[in-house]
């Protein structure tokens, strides 16, 4: 029981797994911070005269069936893709908590209530879902992203549940209770803290997972509006010239890939770091 | 035993109210969209009479909520109704696309089982080495590929590489058993792809943790040999965490074939519930939505049941 | 085979953890050379981190992969384990040489019925081929031999249905299954009370005579080896730095850490210097309990509502408790596991549905826990935790006072640091995080949030028996300075009752729920009623009887 | 041991994948055998020759079903089940003589009494009807009788010379009345079974009334899930024929295990601009948008070229009805457009919507294509892309959008292209009102005299355009891929698969 300075703690894994990471999301990243100011071309610009040109030099990435520039538009799909899993796993997360901490913490028939709706949100198709909120407030950005945040706020109800049910019994929240601490401020300022550590790799494998349904959307056409586009819209728009002009597929595929590994060595990171330093 | 009977009635009482709820979901969900049954069936050149006869025919003048009750009384007697687009009973419908969906999920789920297990043993046994790092980075790749163009792709190799025909030669089970599970080889391998990858990266991490626990440490000192930890132990440990996941990923398979079923156009459920939501087909879309809910939260209860069989400290409330 | 006078002779054994950072750092264990007499009772003793579960893992071949032998050997009867191949090792564990630890609650597989678990013992040496039926019948006796008369029931017992000691029981039954020669015993008793710790000393004694089974017996506390140990060393950064028999160290420690960790075993009053002070009787209590009754299972109040709490076949943990606590007394509560005296405190904080009144005078009340690890929010720094602490109490204002935001802040900062003072923390730990302090370090935050509400009543849970010696000498040192200086009255629950001799002066004895006796410490104490009292007593006396 | 246990696992796991990649080397379809296979977009649904309209469904029924007339793939209307048609002169009376010797799939003969029966359903004359036309356009038939000699006579309420082109409607058996479930007809296939979402399949009728048709014994419409599954089935061989494919698409084909058919489709791809909303209603702005749209680059874009310009509402393909004259009105003229929209008072533009079905990629496109030309004048169009049920609701039906892409598909009959420029026609979804064409648009059924009828809708196309009611685009070229096993397939100018004449000539 001597002093151990666990939270100064850093594995040598752990580091490789940040460094990977970082790389990977800071090459989608700088390209969504420049084509903010900059692009080479207008991403909507078409051309017919300059329809499917195989990788040049005045378009480093070729150009798609409308005659757009690819890298002009990967430069500005990055934007929505970034954009709506950012978004869709904040709703997600501030959902997910708010319900599922109350549910861990004061058990009974408030749990039973919201894990059942959950539950059945989560047996609920989520396309389906996503359609109904398209169709009802029209298909844009916003919705999809509000679609995607209630599909996924089950998942962070679930984690933060079962963390506060384990959390509640430590002697620490039953001592903050004897102080008479009120119960909302027990949950938001002695537990969540606490959740953060199994939060933060569910947050990061969810943003993975938002960037992919959202493409399986733009794939049924919901999702992002033409001309507008995501990786995953780009990609399955182009599928259909994967083997006339495989260029269309690679390098938005290559970027979503870059995106939701770093992502992942990111939670890595973190995931080894807690385990190693968290343990009890 | 009294309390573990206890549990599994409270648990399927729990499974009935889900069912009730995502019915009312489904339900209230189809009266949002917009979109006139008949209209679509008659398109776009047809007049407003031929469309009014057909609406009359369909019974759907009739207000909402009669039509939902009656579609619930006819569930809950095992009789969901007729499609209005192919006016032909949902059940049989259904049982039509069934072996596609649930062959496909069950192929898939076979191959997650086949390949993540061992690659989970096999990198949990050293990890952090060389080998269990490709395998996690591996996994990773697999898991940011959207399933559609993982299709593709293994339709690409399939057909460049070994010039096979992959799409399209739906072999019905009736016709040619082998035949049918062949042709659903390729499409479960996309949807088992990621898939691989999560139970993997799950079993990997829970299987470490279970190697580092106490009882192993005794069994070592009861001499035990490390194969005989693993199997004995270490595997029955993580399989009891393990449940829930997989649980969790065979209902993302159901859910996620949809897709895959697209691209490879095979006739699952997943373009039946597609094409009944794009032609407003209420009680084909109630009935497959609530089949789906039905077979995911089986497959939650059923995992909580095994659960509790496997795990004696389950607490039983 | 020839007999040797030592069964395991480890020759200056130095091990270290290389790192490719650091490729020769600070040995674990350092030169460390002795033997292990055939069918004696070794004791090793120091505290934790002194590297003596090291020794006893480097002899059973346990260690890390990461730990790296620098140099020596371990003989065990003649043959020199470190040129053996992991295999022949592997072949000895269990056969040869038996092991127990510290945790039963973990250390065996929650999915497999005891008498599988047994089982795999014998089947993994496949030389001694024994019929299913030899196999049971092995287990069975061994299981009475180490005290389950119901042997067959047992073996159909999952891990989660029995109780610590039972558990502890039957790794030593798994553990001494083959007759090992040699039987290493890593801290067995440290997390068991005091009755049971005795009773397990006492079967490991008896296998060591029965079965002709030599002991290597680890533990922190050196009150444990006296009549248990034949021979006792002492540990210490890695180093032997004591050893003689268990009655010499006892009675006269050569060395000054031996004699340290004998004055923190013995808690001399005289040491410790601590005069007891007078506690007025007629005053008003500050707590009065009456007529508790409580239990888990269902809510008691439905139970109640349903006019069925007899027959609602909950396990009642408390059957009507009353007790009155005097301002600035201390008041042991002891009694053997069980025997629900956490329960009553759960019920005196309201954190379990109960009938029967609680009346506290003010409703300032603290409280503390025996676990030192999770008493703390690992999330928030000391500061935070003082802080929360101050706001939740009902004296928050008056002593934030009034004025600007610098002044109360100025104020509650000062009343931070002052109590933490008290507690013998310095102002640096208020940034410092809980799991940047020690067991010990982490009860005195907990004791110093309750003493920033400035309790009238502090109740302490089992607060030393997770702790070792020292650090809970010098925590008993502080809470008697506290009960002195700030006048606040003591509810002290734990089954030391060596301690609650030392600093309480009126105790209560618990068993089965039920308060069975209760007066003037020494008079309880001297001549028992109760048999409850009497059997604590009785444990009590062979662990510490000849210190005091 | 330990090894010997995850080597196995491990080979277990390698065969599955190793399985996984020589699946399907099962069966391939589409065999040596005297069968085809077409690949179909659209969910058929409706099989009664009166009920149906969806394009999707006539284009399989075509084989089953057939009228008093039938066109051809030229679109010439000659004469089927009769043999021939004397017209009054005020064109209120036809009187049709039955063809001899048909045979219904049933087996029973054809007589006038089926074709009675037929029309009358039709027309929703039965007792048991309540006189609305299941067949809109045959409303204004008052009443069909059998004439002595195996003659029909069909009585109509005014003079109409437009109507005989509806007479291609299918006949069935007198009370017969199930169609939907089990369609009997005349034609050259007779209807096999239909499985919902997967395919329809129609057999060879062994005594067919054309001696020696048809040549193929079976005939399967595979449904695909949408134009790329079908591009894959076809590179996979499982279909011989698949129709409204894009040139790129088709481009991608082994050309020589595939014939690249292309022919205009008599449909019109149309801007669709609703009158009623601002700022559209001004005609100064459509007539902006009309010149700030560069037809050839949406051509090129969607069709890979393969489209015919279009000016006004008709496609050329419609013959001399088609006005020549108005070819080449609207040509890309940037400058003019934005002179016109400041006139309109518009000079910095204007934002705007376009709402299109989600489910044809070919609109989408479109739309992409427009936006990114309109821009250049200022117009800022945002794409809303709906589900095909939601566009008929809210566009097509309820008028609730500001501009959209469609595609407007009609019969070979020139009044049946114009119809719905009335300004009280239900499909006149674009809020179109110009009295003078309600006015001509009344006045040509009553007349005979073809010359004159021309001049007429010559008028009617001008007016249209004068109007810029709507931005005409292209009538995209519907292109086929046949496999090279089959020959005698015609592309026909309207949404129909013939399949009576095609023949196996070897695989």
């Amino acid at each position: 029981m001597e002093t151990v300075k666990r939270n100064k703690y850093r594995s040598p894994e752990a580091s490789a797994f940040y460094m990977a990471g970082l790389t990977l999301l800071g090459i989608v990243v700088i390209t969504f911070i420049i084509s903010l100011f900059w692009t080479p071309y207008s991403p909507d610009a078409t051309d017919a005269s300059a329809k499917l040109l195989a990788p040049c030099l005045e378009h480093p990435f070729g150009t798609d069936n409308f005659g757009r520039d690819v890298l002009s538009r990967v430069m500005a799909a990055s934007k929505y893709t970034i954009y709506i899993s950012a978004a869709g796993v904040a709703i997600a997360l501030i959902l997910g908590t708010v319900a599922g901490i109350p549910a861990g913490y004061f058990g009974g028939y408030i749990d039973k209530g919201i894990m059942l709706l959950g539950n059945s949100i989560m047996c609920f198709p989520g396309i389906l879902l996503a359609l109904v909120a398209v169709a009802v407030f029209g298909a844009s950005v916003g919705n999809v992203i509000w679609a995607l945040g209630l599909v996924f706020a089950p998942t962070f109800a679930r984690v933060c549940r079962v963390g506060t049910m384990e959390i509640k019994e430590l002697d620490y929240i039953t001592h903050a209770r004897v102080m008479g601490v009120k119960p909302y401020r027990i949950m938001a300022m002695h537990i969540f803290p606490n959740l953060v550590p199994q939060l933060l790799p569910a947050t990061v494998i969810g943003l993975a997972n938002m960037t992919l349904f959202e493409s399986g959307m733009s794939y049924l056409g919901l999702g992002v509006q033409p001309p507008d586009a995501s990786f995953g819209k780009m990609l399955s728009d182009s599928q259909a010239y994967i083997r006339v002009a495989p260029w269309l597929v690679i390098f938005p595929a290559l970027m979503l890939v870059f995106y939701i590994l770093g992502l992942y060595f990111i939670s890595e990171g973190l995931r080894v770091n807690l385990a190693k330093g968290g343990k009890r | 035993m009294q309390g573990k009977v206890g549990y599994f009635v409270g648990k399927l009482v729990e499974l009935l109210v889900t069912l009730l709820l995502v019915s009312l979901l489904v339900f209230a969900a189809f009266s949002i969209i917009p979109g006139d049954t008949a209209r679509i069936m008659l398109g776009p050149d047809a007049s407003e009479a031929q469309v009014n006869l057909l609406r009359t025919q369909l019974g759907l003048d009739k207000p909402l909520v009669a039509r939902y009750f009656s579609w619930l009384f006819g569930i809950l007697t095992f009789n969901p109704g007729t499609s209005y687009a192919y006016n032909m009973s949902v059940g049989e419908l259904i049982s039509q696309r069934l072996p596609v969906t649930i062959g496909m999920s069950a192929i898939a789920m076979v191959m997650v089982v086949l390949i993540s297990y061992p690659l989970a043993v096999l990198s949990a046994r050293k990890p952090g080495r060389l080998g269990d790092q490709v395998c996690s980075v591996i996994g990773h790749v697999l898991f940011a590929i959207p399933p559609y163009v993982a299709s593709l792709l293994l339709i690409l190799l399939a057909s460049s590489l070994f010039s096979l025909v992959t799409v399209g030669n739906y072999v019905a089970p009736s016709d040619d058993f082998s035949g049918f599970v062949g042709c659903l080889l390729l499409p479960s391998f996309a949807i088992a792809l990621p898939k691989i990858a999560m139970s993997f990266k799950f079993l990997r991490s829970s299987i470490i943790e279970q190697r580092a626990s106490d009882y192993v440490r005794t069994s070592k000192s009861h001499g035990l040999s490390d194969l005989k930890i693993l199997v004995r132990h270490v595997l029955p440990n993580s399989n009891v965490s393990s449940i829930t996941i997989i649980s969790i990923i065979l209902s993302d398979i159901l859910g996620g074939s949809l897709i895959v079923e697209q691209v490879f156009n095979l006739p699952g459920l997943g373009r039946l519930l597609l094409s009944a939501i794009s032609r407003r087909d209420f009680p084909l879309l109630s009935g497959i939505v609530f089949y789906l809910a039905f077979i995911t939260v089986l497959l939650y209860f059923l995992s909580d049941i095994l659960a509790a069989i496997t795990d004696p400290r389950i607490r039983l409330k | 085979m020839t007999r040797h006078i030592h069964i395991v002779k480890v020759h200056h054994l130095t091990l270290s953890f290389p790192t490719r950072k650091n490729p020769n750092p600070k040995p674990v264990l350092d030169d460390v050379d002795f033997g292990i007499r055939d069918g004696e009772i070794l004791g090793l003793i120091g505290n934790s981190g002194c590297g003596k579960t090291m020794t006893s893992l480097a002899i059973a071949g346990l260690l890390p992969e990461n730990a790296e032998i620098t140099s020596g050997s371990i003989k065990f009867a003649g043959k020199n384990l470190l040129e053996m191949s992991p295999k022949e090792r592997r072949a000895m564990l269990g056969k040869d040489i038996g092991m127990i630890f510290q945790e039963p609650s973990t250390a065996l597989d929650p999915l497999m019925v005891i008498g599988k678990q047994l089982e795999e013992v014998l089947t993994a040496h496949k030389e001694n081929n024994l019929s299913k039926e030899e196999r049971r019948q092995a287990i069975i006796d061994m299981l009475k031999l180490v005290g389950f008369p119901n042997a067959e029931e047992i073996m159909t017992r999952y891990p989660h249905q029995l109780s610590g000691g039972q558990r502890q029981r039957v790794l030593i039954a798994g553990a001494a299954l083959l007759k090992p020669r040699l039987l290493i015993c890593d801290e067995p008793t440290s997390s068991l009370d005091t009755v049971t710790t005795i009773s397990i000393l006492e079967l490991l004694k008896e296998l060591c005579h029965k079965l002709h089974i030599t002991i290597l017996f680890i533990s922190h506390d050196l009150s444990v080896v006296r009549g248990f140990c034949d021979r006792v060393m002492v540990m210490r950064n890695g180093k032997i730095v004591d050893r003689d028999t268990a009655s010499d160290i006892l009675t006269n420690p050569r060395n000054a850490f031996t004699a340290e960790l004998l004055t923190n075993a013995r808690l001399d009053t005289r040491i410790l210097g601590f005069e007891p002070i007078k506690v007025d009787y007629e005053k008003e209590p500050v707590l009065t309990a009456k007529d508790i009754t409580a239990g888990y299972g269902r809510s008691l109040f439905e139970n109640i509502k349903n006019k069925k709490s007899k027959d609602a076949g909950i396990n009642m943990v408390l059957k009507g408790v009353s007790l009155d606590v005097y301002p600035n007394e201390i008041l042991g509560l002891i009694g053997g596991s069980g025997s629900g005296k956490t329960t009553l405190i759960r019920s005196l904080l309201g954190l379990l549905p109960h009938t029967g009144t609680v009346s506290i005078k003010s409703d300032r009340i603290g409280v503390i826990f025996q676990d030192p690890v999770s008493c703390l929010n690992p999330a928030h720094t000391i500061k935070w935790h003082m802080l929360e602490a101050l706001n939740a109490s009902s004296r928050a204002k008056e002593i934030k006072g009034t004025g600007t935001y610098e002044e109360r802040k100025a104020r509650t900062r000062a009343r931070i640091i002052e109590v933490l003072d008290i507690c013998g923390l310095g102002e640096e730990y208020l940034t410092r995080h809980p799991n940047e302090l020690s067991g010990g370090q982490r009860q005195r935050v907990a004791i110093a949030m309750c003493l920033v509400q400035d309790p009238s009543l502090i109740i302490a849970d089992e607060p030393f028996s997770s702790l070792d010696a020292s650090s809970s000498a010098e925590l008993l040192k502080l809470v008697t300075d506290i009960n002195r200086e700030q006048h606040t009255a003591f509810l002290l629950i734990t089954h030391n009752i060596h301690i609650v001799r030392q600093i309480a002066p009126r105790v209560i004895v618990m068993s089965d729920g039920k308060i069975c006796e209760e007066g003037i410490t020494s008079d309880v104490l001297n001549d028992p009623k109760s048999e409850a009292a009497s059997a604590l007593l009785a444990a009590e006396r062979q662990i510490h009887g000849s210190l005091s | 041991m330990k090894r010997s246990f995850i080597k196995s696992a491990v080979i277990a796991s390698v065969i599955a994948i190793a399985a996984a990649s020589f699946a399907g080397c099962t069966n391939k379809a589409g065999a040596a055998n005297n069968n085809a296979v077409v690949g179909i977009t659209q969910e058929p649904a409706i099989f009664d020759p009166h009920t149906v309209v969806a394009a999707g469904d006539r284009e399989i029924i075509f084989n089953v079903y057939e009228g008093l007339y039938k066109y051809d793939s030229k679109g010439n209307l000659n004469p089927c089940l009769a043999t021939d048609v004397a017209i009054s002169d005020d064109a209120s009376v036809y009187t049709f003589t039955i063809r001899e010797g048909v045979k219904f799939h049933d087996g029973s003969d054809l007589d006038a009494a089926d074709v009675v029966y037929s029309l009358k359903r039709a027309a929703g004359l039965l007792d048991n009807q309540d006189g609305t036309a299941l067949v809109q356009e045959l409303d204004s038939i008052k009443d069909v009788t059998a004439v002595d000699g195996g003659k029909v006579a069909v009585t109509l309420e005014s003079g109409n010379t437009e109507l005989l082109s509806y007479f291609t409607t299918g006949i069935i058996p007198e009370g017969y009345d199930n169609c939907q479930a089990a369609p009997v007809g005349t034609g050259p296939f007779k209807f096999e079974s239909y499985n919902p979402g997967q395919s329809v399949v129609v057999v060879k009728n062994d005594n067919y009334w054309q001696k020696g048709l048809p040549y193929l014994d079976k005939v399967t419409f595979k449904v695909c899930a949408d134009m790329d599954a079908g591009l894959t089935e076809l590179a996979a061989g499982s279909i011989d024929i698949f129709p409204y494919l894009t040139t790129d698409r088709a481009n991608q084909l082994d050309k020589a295990k595939y014939n690249i058919l292309s022919n205009g489709s008599n449909m019109v791809q149309i801007f669709a601009l609703n009158n009623s909303v601002e700022p559209l209603n001004n005609i100064k702005v459509r007539q902006a948008i009309n010149y700030a749209v560069s037809r050839k680059d949406v051509i090129s874009v969607t069709m890979d070229g393969a489209g015919v310009e279009l000016t006004t509402a008709m496609s050329p393909a419609m013959g001399s009805y088609y006005d020549t004259s108005l070819d080449g009105t609207f040509n890309q003229d940037v400058e003019k457009a934005k002179a016109l929209l400041a006139e309109a008072g518009y000079e910095n533009g204007f934002d705007i919507t376009c709402t299109v079905p989600s489910s044809y990629l070919i609109h989408v496109n479109t739309a992409v294509e427009l936006a990114s030309e309109l821009k250049a004048v200022g117009i800022n169009m945002e794409i809303k892309q709906v589900d095909w049920a939601t566009w008929l609701e809210k566009v097509y039906t309820n008028r609730q959008y500001e501009t959209t892409v469609i595609a407007l598909t009609s019969d070979y009959a020139p009044y049946d292209v114009l119809e719905r420029y009335q300004s009280t026609a239900s499909g006149n979804f674009i809020n179109y009102k110009n009295d003078k064409v309600d006015e001509l648009m009344g006045k040509i059924p009553s007349i005979a005299d073809t010359k004159e009828k021309t001049e007429l809708y010559h008028q009617v196309l001008k007016l249209l355009t004068d109007d810029a009611c709507s931005v005409y685009l292209q009538d995209p070229t519907t292109i086929t891929a046949v496999s090279t096993r089959l020959e005698g397939y015609n592309v026909y100018p309207m949404y129909v698969q013939d399949m009576s004449q095609v023949k196996v000539v070897g695989n």
